[in-house]
């Protein structure tokens, strides 16, 4: 027996061999979470104060003195600052990856994470292209977003708390994407998922938003109910479950489109669904508009919700294996972006048309995924990370300055109402300018980023529609029309959110109007630059039949097709194993025929139409403001409104269900049967002590006649038996 | 021959159960215990015969034994009796269940 | 010292303690007569009979040390069975003597008669412990039971004991009557009442088995009801309950294990031979005995008649035991008896104490909050609680363990599992005392109770010795245990011995 | 000098299980001796010491090849062959150390929640530490029975004289419950005693029993009766929530984090070496399952619905203690070590939700969730450390939660797809039970006047609660020590198991394999 320590100390991180040396990669992870940390105790001790004065029958209120509490201006550095300094470490490794060419991903190893008899995870965290450029849209959407909340939030009093939340859920968001194995991106996946939870329910003593947060952890862990699955699968199949082994061994030991691939594939895609609210798991996102709106931008359209997305990109190999589902990834995807665009076309609140936009991009970011475009739904991931958030944003800076001037005119109208908006555009020049950026963005007009992304997933759809050997080409086709109506239907939807908050007559409150104005610089700088990127984001990836045509600027765009070649890495193996199967993409669109140029003019040529049209058609229409319009709309609009019934669907089918069982089981089952047996046992014993006591009767004659009859029976048996 | 003289004993033995079952007086009832113990009595003496000369002798045991339990026996129906003026066993019913 | 008979003096040695004990609860009766009681006169009688038991218990000793026996007396076994016997009986007579002192003086019973009665029927118990034949037996049996039957009855001024009194009279002696017709038979069929003879008979095949087998029945019932037997127990709540405290205690330990040690010599020695013939009788008699004797006791409200109730059990337990036959199964049923002793007398001495003047404080409600009032009686009564119930770290669970494995030895794994779940019976009825005892508050009367029950000196002292045993045996029963397994070595070395010098 | 400083660990290994197995005793009797309101902080220091000593086995205990270590044995009842044997392996070094760890940290927490006959309390709390710490270290099957039981009397009157309205009830049933299973356990060992042939009551000795079959079968369903009533198995459980919620909070705590734990221990250490056939057999081994399985989603379900606070907690334990079962009978690796974890870790987040609903008792006097409502804003520390809880309780990921049930999944998963499955949707229902309770206890509106003086967390309760949260997190970022620890053991347990399916299953028969040899120089 040795007194050693027989287990071996922490691990010094170990670096899988490499050509390129990165530079502090977990400092990245680390910075959030020191950030969480700062702000976490700036924020405990400020609700320290807080609820001591609430205790002694006051309020605490933090904007009261002349000098703000350092708990509400250290926040202000520390949270938007370790997002910076995350920023710069992220951009300085792609500067060296993009320098190096690298061709692996890096694995660098931290420590021993769980290790059993035959499973060893470890913590370590992967660089690659992918996780590159994941890394940058976190950070650098992530930073802008930090400087837009300290504007907007600046008079909460849990100031301090949300920007914990909000750095922690960066670095969960980083661990995710960062992770090198399926095990690490579990952590970060339920991390973000308990971040947002936290974010949504941010105002928690609102009974309504703290549901908000319980439902869309709930339904969240729904999908990684799946996402769990999919691990058990891989671990049996590959014995870890780290990518590297993985995607290297998929091909030799999953048959192609065998059961086992496509049983995770498909567990993966319900975890992808919860996370990324596809049909059906959508239902928690609208609700999540709750939070505080650059929450929403942050986690609820830039990154949290697009982690499906990645996720399917990151299994590419797997995905391509897998045909059938990649045509249910596809179909769930299109469906998704159809039904969302349809619910967004009557909704009155800002943020949830936004939600609904964003369930719906999420939707092509799917298809493209299925589709096996991968880096189309990266590239639109993207583009979407920067008109999404700029959206978002900027309605943000509108809900701000509505509440605002609703709060000073002591009205008790709904700020977020589109109802009670209207004309804004006067008021607030530089939103109502960014905005319209990202809505020509997001509709897809050219150049601006969504244009080049969106036209690319449709693009592919129906080139692969056309793929000699695919045995859901017709699938395909319908994937592709439907993707089509869709795209005009986000065109219409969003410029109907524009001129119902920007245009026409203004609604708002008339003792408010006075009180409205632009936001403050900190707000909109990064509405600013997120709109800049709207614009020239898309240039990063001008497909070639575009490039060098005029919607190309025949060949001035820079950058062409540079993301494609820079996911390569990633996504070759996939590419390779898809092209085998299917055959080569069509280069003609299904059914009508037509190149991608072709169809990249008709679509952003129809999407302007549809702009200008409902400019023309909406422009002069009157609105009623939200506390007059009670009528309910009827027929499709109702259903529409109702958003498809989902929420009561689930209300019926499943909640009600489950609460009814759980009571019964609670009632009947626990109370009645077993512990009812339970007691049963016990009180019959004691009943039949208390019968067979009777026989005591105290009368020595009944004694003595027991005590006969036993005699007898014992003389009976000894000597008859 | 030693059949009749056992089931005679028997007989008497199971005479005396029945009186201590059926009898409510606590005298009845001694006596008939005492009937039961001159059945084995008649018992020792019968087998005696076959197995040798200690029956004869047990009698004598159990005499002297009855006698002193008869001794004791009637000081506790005294006893008794001073308390409820009866010595009907069904009346003493203090003690039960 | 070895006794071979060669002289009549060989005989008074290998009766010595019965002899002393005879003799000095003759010295107790006179001097009860020749002192008025009164003052501390009847507990000075008190500790003189507590000095003859002392006396006995070295004559005892001086036999189990020193004397080996050389040949047989055919009635008298000389062996180490029965001198552990004999200490169980003397330990449980001291006991409840130093627990009837104060009683005694409190109910101004005639202590000289008291005390000298117990002694009687020790000595009574102590000759069915030494014999070996069924007749010896016989007046053992009369000879503690008439001083029983006497002790039952004490207390004149009380109704209930008089009626317990007649009770336990009439029904004692209805069940001799079976048990004398037994041995008749018995006689009868081996042609000898000597245990040694009947067992080389039945050896040899020349008992008439017509007579055997019904003896052999009314012997067992004749056991049966002196044990407390279901269903010839149904005199033992009642009695139990009438009688003076004390005497109950001395008859939940001391009787019954005369009535056990004598059972089993018979049957485990004698009757060997024949087990298939009997041993199915005992086995459905332990087996309703502890259900009933367990289930009955839940719906007590009494805590006498609870321990009554229990004693039932108890006996129920120690039947397996004698089913069980083994030479385990022997040691335990010694241990147990020792260790039943043990709790049981200190558990009735917590009642006596809670009793009171009246002894009409024995319903469970008197006990509420008692634990909190007087701490020690309610460490003490539920160390004793949980011995009885058989829990570790206290003999009772020592005991009954040793009583498990010798029926497991003899893999009567059913009759295991009877006792084992009647067991967990038990511990809804030990328990609720001491749940009345320690986590209900209790009302004015429960108060008035507790402050008036105050332990005189000489009970305390049994408390706490008791529970010092029962705690000591629960971690190191070692000792005991080794002197209870040398015990059954001397049972069945002698019958070998015997039976080849009796056998012509 | 240096001389003595190198036979310290030799000297430690040789007492320190001694040592905590009775210094609580002998704190006990220091409390009885001490005044009543120096009581609590005798028995603080007692267990605390404890601790700190049993903090050494970190370093010294060596997981070797999966047997005992520091093992030491006295014969203590000879005729019987029972001694006083202690070991330690890497099955039950955690639980012991969880013992040692909760009792101070449950003592501490009691400071204020025990008011009334506080000797008497603190005295059975370390006498209870003496009974678990006992069921961990004892090598004999004899002593693990007495530790076993005796478990069970400080508990009944933990309970049943500091607990609420109906504790009477709620002691009794606990007590007989258990009691019933581990008597008739106490028959099934004293078969495999007899069977053994060896006349001794050690491990080794039982190990070496040749069992047929059907032997087996019968002695396995004694065992796990017994074990199965303490973990507690549907629909074994219903004892569990009544104690629980009558139990007062220190009770409560003992019983989630150390009691039940017992149950699944016995299922490591006994039921499967000791019948590794039947642990085998497809009926046992799906019947385990299936029963584990229906804890995790019927404990959950009944959860989600119970106005009482502590009932939902005590109900949970019903499920977590499911995702053992399941995963000890999966017979693989990762479930074994996964369900160990997820012993570690219930007893840890368990006991800490405990701890905080007594805090919320003590504050308020009431249990209902539906009384509670804003505690966020009045209680931030306390919020938080409720929040950190109750995730760790469902299994977020980076809390020592999602570690076992990860594990036990994986784990069930290589053998049992289907079940693993179903049990998965475990983590679902986790959220279904807790979220809810954390919002209206937490969150929504703070609309009751008496909860606008509900108290922060105080110093001492923050030392309570400090050391379970950051083992939680502990765990959950680096449980690779802890994992390293218990594998060896867990291993032997599984070659034991695989053994005997070669020998039960592939007819090849051979007598002898089974007979350990008792190993030498037990004798100290």
């Amino acid at each position: 027996m040795g007194f050693a320590a027989s287990v071996p100390g922490p691990h010094l991180p170990v670096q899988e061999v490499a050509q390129w040396e990165p530079v502090l990669p977990g400092l990245i992870i680390l910075l959030p979470l020191l950030g969480f940390v700062v702000n976490g105790v700036l924020a405990l001790r400020s609700a320290a104060r807080s609820s001591a004065a609430l205790r002694s029958g006051t309020e605490w209120d933090p904007f009261a003195g002349p000098a703000r509490p350092r708990t509400h201006t250290l926040p202000t550095w520390v949270g938007p600052g370790v997002m910076f300094v995350a920023f710069v470490l992220a951009l300085w490794n792609f500067a060296g990856m993009y320098g190096a060419e690298l061709h692996d991903p890096v694995v660098v190893r931290y420590w021993t994470w769980i290790v059993t008899g035959n499973l060893q995870i470890d913590a370590a965290i992967q660089l690659d292209q992918l996780s590159m450029i994941m890394m940058l849209v976190v950070t650098g959407v992530g930073f802008l977003i930090h400087v837009f909340s300290v504007g907007y939030m600046k008079d909460d009093t849990g100031y301090p708390r949300y920007f914990a939340y909000l750095n922690l859920f960066v670095f969960f968001m980083l661990v995710l994407v960062m992770g090198a194995g399926y095990a690490m991106m579990f952590i970060g996946w339920e991390g973000v998922g308990l971040c947002s939870y936290l974010l949504i329910g941010y105002w928690f003593t609102d009974r309504e938003k703290s549901d908000a947060g319980k439902k869309a952890f709930i339904v969240n862990r729904i999908g990684d109910l799946g996402f769990l699955l999919a691990m058990f699968l891989l671990f049996q199949a590959f014995g870890t479950l780290d990518f590297g082994p993985v995607f290297e061994g998929a091909e030799g030991r999953l048959a192609a489109g065998g059961a086992t691939v496509t049983a995770i594939t498909l567990l993966l895609m319900l975890g992808a669904a919860g996370k990324s609210a596809q049909v059906p798991l959508h239902v928690w996102l609208p609700d999540a508009m709750a939070g505080p709106t650059p929450v929403s931008a942050l986690i609820h359209a830039a990154t949290m919700v697009t982690a499906g997305v990645y996720m399917v990109a990151r299994s590419s190999v797997l995905y391509a294996l897998a045909p059938t589902s990649q045509a249910v990834v596809a179909g769930v995807g299109v469906l998704t972006a159809l039904l969302a665009a349809t619910i967004a076309l009557q909704q009155h609140d800002i943020k949830k048309v936004l939600a609904y936009s964003t369930v719906s991009q999420l939707g092509f970011m799917f298809l493209g995924a299925g589709v096996g475009a991968f880096t189309a739904a990266i590239f639109h991931l993207m583009t979407h990370a920067f008109f999404k958030a700029l959206l978002f944003l900027g309605a943000g800076a509108v809900i701000h300055a509505m509440h605002h001037a609703l709060h000073r005119a002591d009205s008790h109208e709904d700020a977020q109402d589109m109802r009670n908006m209207g004309g804004l555009k006067d008021r607030m020049r530089i939103t109502w300018v960014v905005m319209w950026v990202a809505t020509l963005a997001i509709a897809g007009i050219w150049p601006l980023a969504g244009f080049f992304s969106k036209d690319e997933i449709i693009w592919y759809t129906a080139a692969w529609a056309g793929a000699p050997s695919n045995p859901f080409g017709t699938l395909y086709t319908v994937y592709w029309l439907v993707a089509l109506v869709t795209a005009m239907l986000t065109a219409f939807y969003m410029t109907r959110l524009m001129v119902m908050t920007f245009h026409g007559e203004s609604r708002v409150e008339r003792n408010a109007r006075p009180h409205l104005h632009e936001a403050p610089r900190v707000m909109w700088v990064p509405l600013a630059i997120l709109a800049v990127l709207s614009v020239f984001g898309g240039w990063v990836n001008v497909p070639e039949p575009l490039a060098e045509s005029f919607l190309g600027l025949f060949g001035a765009l820079p950058m062409s097709e540079w993301l494609h070649h820079w996911l390569e890495p990633v996504t070759h193996d996939a590419a390779a194993i898809q092209t085998a199967a299917l055959g080569e993409p069509a280069y003609g669109a299904p059914l009508v025929g037509g190149g991608e140029f072709a169809w990249a003019l008709a679509s952003t040529l129809a999407a302007a139409v549809v702009v200008l049209a409902a400019l023309r058609a909406l422009g002069g229409r009157k609105y009623v403001a939200a506390a007059r319009d009670t009528a309910a709309p009827g027929g499709l609009r109702g259903i529409l409104a109702n958003k498809w019934y989902f929420d009561e669907v689930f209300d019926a089918g499943i909640v009600r269900p489950v609460l009814a069982a759980s009571r019964w089981c609670w009632k009947v089952v626990d109370a009645v049967l077993i512990d009812g047996f339970v007691n049963f046992v016990g009180n019959f014993t004691r009943l039949a002590g208390w019968t067979v006591s009777l026989f005591q009767t105290g009368q020595a004659n009944t004694y003595a006649f027991v005590l006969t009859l036993g005699v007898l029976l014992v003389l009976g048996a000894a000597v008859f038996l | 021959m030693l059949a009749y003289a056992l089931l005679l004993s028997a007989a008497l033995f199971v005479i005396g159960t029945l009186g201590v079952i059926v009898r409510r007086n606590a005298i009845i009832i001694f006596l008939s215990i005492e009937l039961q113990l001159n059945a084995v009595n008649l018992a020792f003496v019968a087998l005696s015969r076959y197995t040798g000369i200690e029956g004869q002798l047990f009698v004598f045991f159990v005499m002297t034994v009855a006698a002193a339990e008869a001794a004791v026996g009637l000081a506790i129906i005294i006893s008794i009796f001073r308390h409820y003026k009866t010595v009907n066993v069904d009346r003493f019913n203090l003690l039960k269940w | 010292m070895l006794l071979d008979y060669t002289s009549s003096f060989h005989y008074v040695m290998a009766l010595l303690p019965e002899v002393v004990l005879s003799c000095w609860g003759m010295v107790i009766l006179i001097m009860g007569v020749v002192r008025k009681d009164g003052g501390g006169r009847g507990q000075e009688t008190g500790w003189m009979a507590v000095a003859g038991l002392a006396l006995a218990a070295v004559a005892n000793g001086w036999l189990y040390s020193g004397v080996a026996e050389d040949g047989a007396s055919a009635m008298i076994a000389v062996d180490r069975f029965r001198l552990f016997a004999n200490w169980i009986f003397i330990l449980a007579a001291a006991l409840s003597i130093v627990i009837s002192l104060a009683y005694v003086t409190r109910q101004k019973l005639q202590a000289g008669e008291y005390y000298s009665l117990i002694l009687f029927a020790t000595v009574g118990m102590m000759v069915m412990a030494s014999a070996r034949d069924l007749m010896v037996i016989f007046l053992g049996l009369e000879l503690m039971s008439i001083g029983v039957y006497a002790l039952v009855g004490f207390n004149r001024r009380d109704r209930r004991s008089a009626e317990a009194g007649l009770k336990y009279f009439l029904l004692g002696a209805f069940a001799t009557g079976f048990l004398l017709f037994g041995i008749a038979l018995i006689y009868g069929a081996a042609g000898s009442t000597n245990i040694q003879m009947i067992a080389s008979a039945i050896g040899a095949g020349t008992t008439a088995n017509q007579l055997l087998v019904p003896g052999i029945a009314l012997l067992a019932i004749g056991f049966g009801f002196k044990v407390a037997a279901v269903p010839f127990h149904m005199w033992t709540p009642d009695v139990y309950e009438g009688a003076p405290t004390p005497v109950t205690a001395f008859m939940a330990a001391a009787v019954k294990a005369a009535a056990f040690v004598a059972f089993l010599r018979v049957f485990v020695v004698g009757l060997e031979g024949v087990y298939g013939q009997w041993w199915p009788i005992l086995y459905w008699l332990a087996a309703i005995t502890m259900v009933v004797g367990n289930v009955v006791a839940l719906a007590q409200s009494n805590v006498k008649r609870m321990l009554a109730y229990s004693s039932i059990a108890h006996g129920g337990y120690l039947l397996v035991a004698l089913v069980a036959g083994n030479d385990t199964a022997v040691a335990s049923l010694l241990f147990y008896l020792l260790v039943y002793t043990i709790m049981t007398i200190a558990a009735f001495a917590v009642v006596v104490t809670v009793g009171g003047q009246s002894e009409g404080n024995s319903r469970i409600e008197d006990y509420a909050g008692l634990g909190w009032r007087r701490p020690v009686l309610g460490v003490f009564m539920t160390v004793f609680l949980l011995s009885l119930a058989g829990f570790p770290g206290t003999a009772g669970f020592i005991a009954k363990y040793q009583l498990l494995l010798g029926a497991a030895e003899a893999r009567l794994w059913w009759l295991s599992v009877v006792l084992v779940l009647t067991t967990v019976v038990s511990y809804w009825y030990y328990l609720r005392v001491a749940w009345y005892m320690w986590m209900k508050e209790g009302d004015d009367t429960a108060a008035a109770i507790a402050s008036s029950a105050d332990p005189p000196f000489a009970t305390h002292a049994v408390l706490v010795l008791s529970a010092g045993l029962i705690i000591l045996g629960g971690i190191f029963p070692e000792t005991v245990l080794d002197l209870a397994y040398g015990s059954v070595e001397g049972l069945r070395l002698l019958v070998a011995g015997a039976s080849q010098a009796l056998v012509p | 000098m240096t001389d003595f400083i190198a036979s310290i660990p030799a000297l430690y290994e040789d007492w320190v299980l001694h040592a905590l197995l009775w210094l609580p005793v002998a704190g006990l009797f220091h409390v009885m001796a001490a005044a009543e309101d120096r009581a609590k902080h005798i028995a603080f220091s007692w267990s605390g010491t404890v601790f700190v000593l049993s903090l050494g086995l970190w370093w010294s205990f060596d997981p070797g090849g999966g047997g005992f270590a520091m093992q030491s044995s006295t014969p203590w009842i000879e005729s019987w062959g029972v001694s006083y044997a202690l070991g330690l392996d890497g099955i039950s070094v955690f639980m012991v150390m969880l013992t040692t760890l909760t009792t101070p940290i449950a003592i501490l927490g009691s400071f204020e929640y025990i008011k009334t006959r506080r000797k008497a309390f603190y005295a059975l709390m370390l006498l209870l530490q003496t009974g678990v710490v006992g069921v961990f270290l004892a090598t004999d099957i004899f002593l693990f029975y007495v530790f076993f039981e005796l478990t069970l009397i400080p508990m009944y009157f933990i309970v049943g004289i500091w607990g609420g309205e109906r504790r009477i009830y709620a002691a009794v049933k606990f007590f007989l419950y258990t009691a019933v299973g581990s008597l008739l356990m106490l028959v099934a060992i004293l078969y495999i005693y007899f069977s053994s042939g060896s006349g001794s009551f050690s491990y080794e000795a039982f190990l070496g029993a040749d069992l047929t079959m059907r032997e087996q079968l019968w002695l396995f369903a004694a065992f796990a009766l017994a074990f199965g009533i303490k973990v507690p198995i549907f629909p074994l459980h219903t004892w569990l929530p009544d104690a629980h919620v009558e139990a007062p909070t220190p009770g409560s705590v003992i019983l989630a984090s150390l009691l039940l734990k017992m149950g699944t221990y016995g299922f490591l250490r006994f039921l499967l070496p000791f019948f590794p056939g039947a642990a085998q057999h497809p009926t046992v081994v799906a019947v385990m399952l299936v029963l584990g399985v229906a804890g995790i989603i019927y404990a959950a379900w009944v959860a989600a619905v119970q106005p009482d606070a502590k009932k939902l907690v005590a109900y949970t334990s019903v499920a977590h203690m499911g995702f053992v079962v399941i995963g000890v009978f999966a017979l693989t690796v990762n479930g074994l070590q996964g369900g160990l974890v997820v012993m570690i870790s219930h007893g840890i987040s368990t006991g800490a939700l405990f701890l905080l609903l007594g805090m919320m008792y003590e504050r308020r006097h009431t249990r209902r969730i539906e009384d509670f409502g804003g505690i966020g804003r009045v209680a931030p520390f306390f919020a938080t450390a409720f929040v950190i809880t109750a995730l760790a309780s469902i299994g977020l990921p980076g809390t020592s939660g999602f570690i076992g049930e990860f594990l036990a999944l994986i784990g069930t998963f290589e053998t049992h797809a289907v079940t693993a499955i179903i049990a998965a949707t475990g983590v679902i229902f986790a959220a279904y039970y807790m979220l809810p309770m954390v919002q209206r206890v937490l969150f929504n509106k703070l609309d009751k006047p008496e909860n606008r003086t509900f108290a922060d967390l105080s110093r001492r309760e923050c030392v309570v609660l400090g050391p379970l949260v950051a083992l939680m997190i502990w765990i959950g970022v680096h449980p690779a020590p802890f994992l390293r620890r218990m594998e060896p053991s867990v291993q032997v347990v599984l070659e034991r198991v695989e053994e005997a399916r070669t020998v039960l299953f592939d007819g090849a028969s051979d007598p002898g394999a089974g007979l350990a040899p008792r190993p030498a120089g037990e004798e100290e």
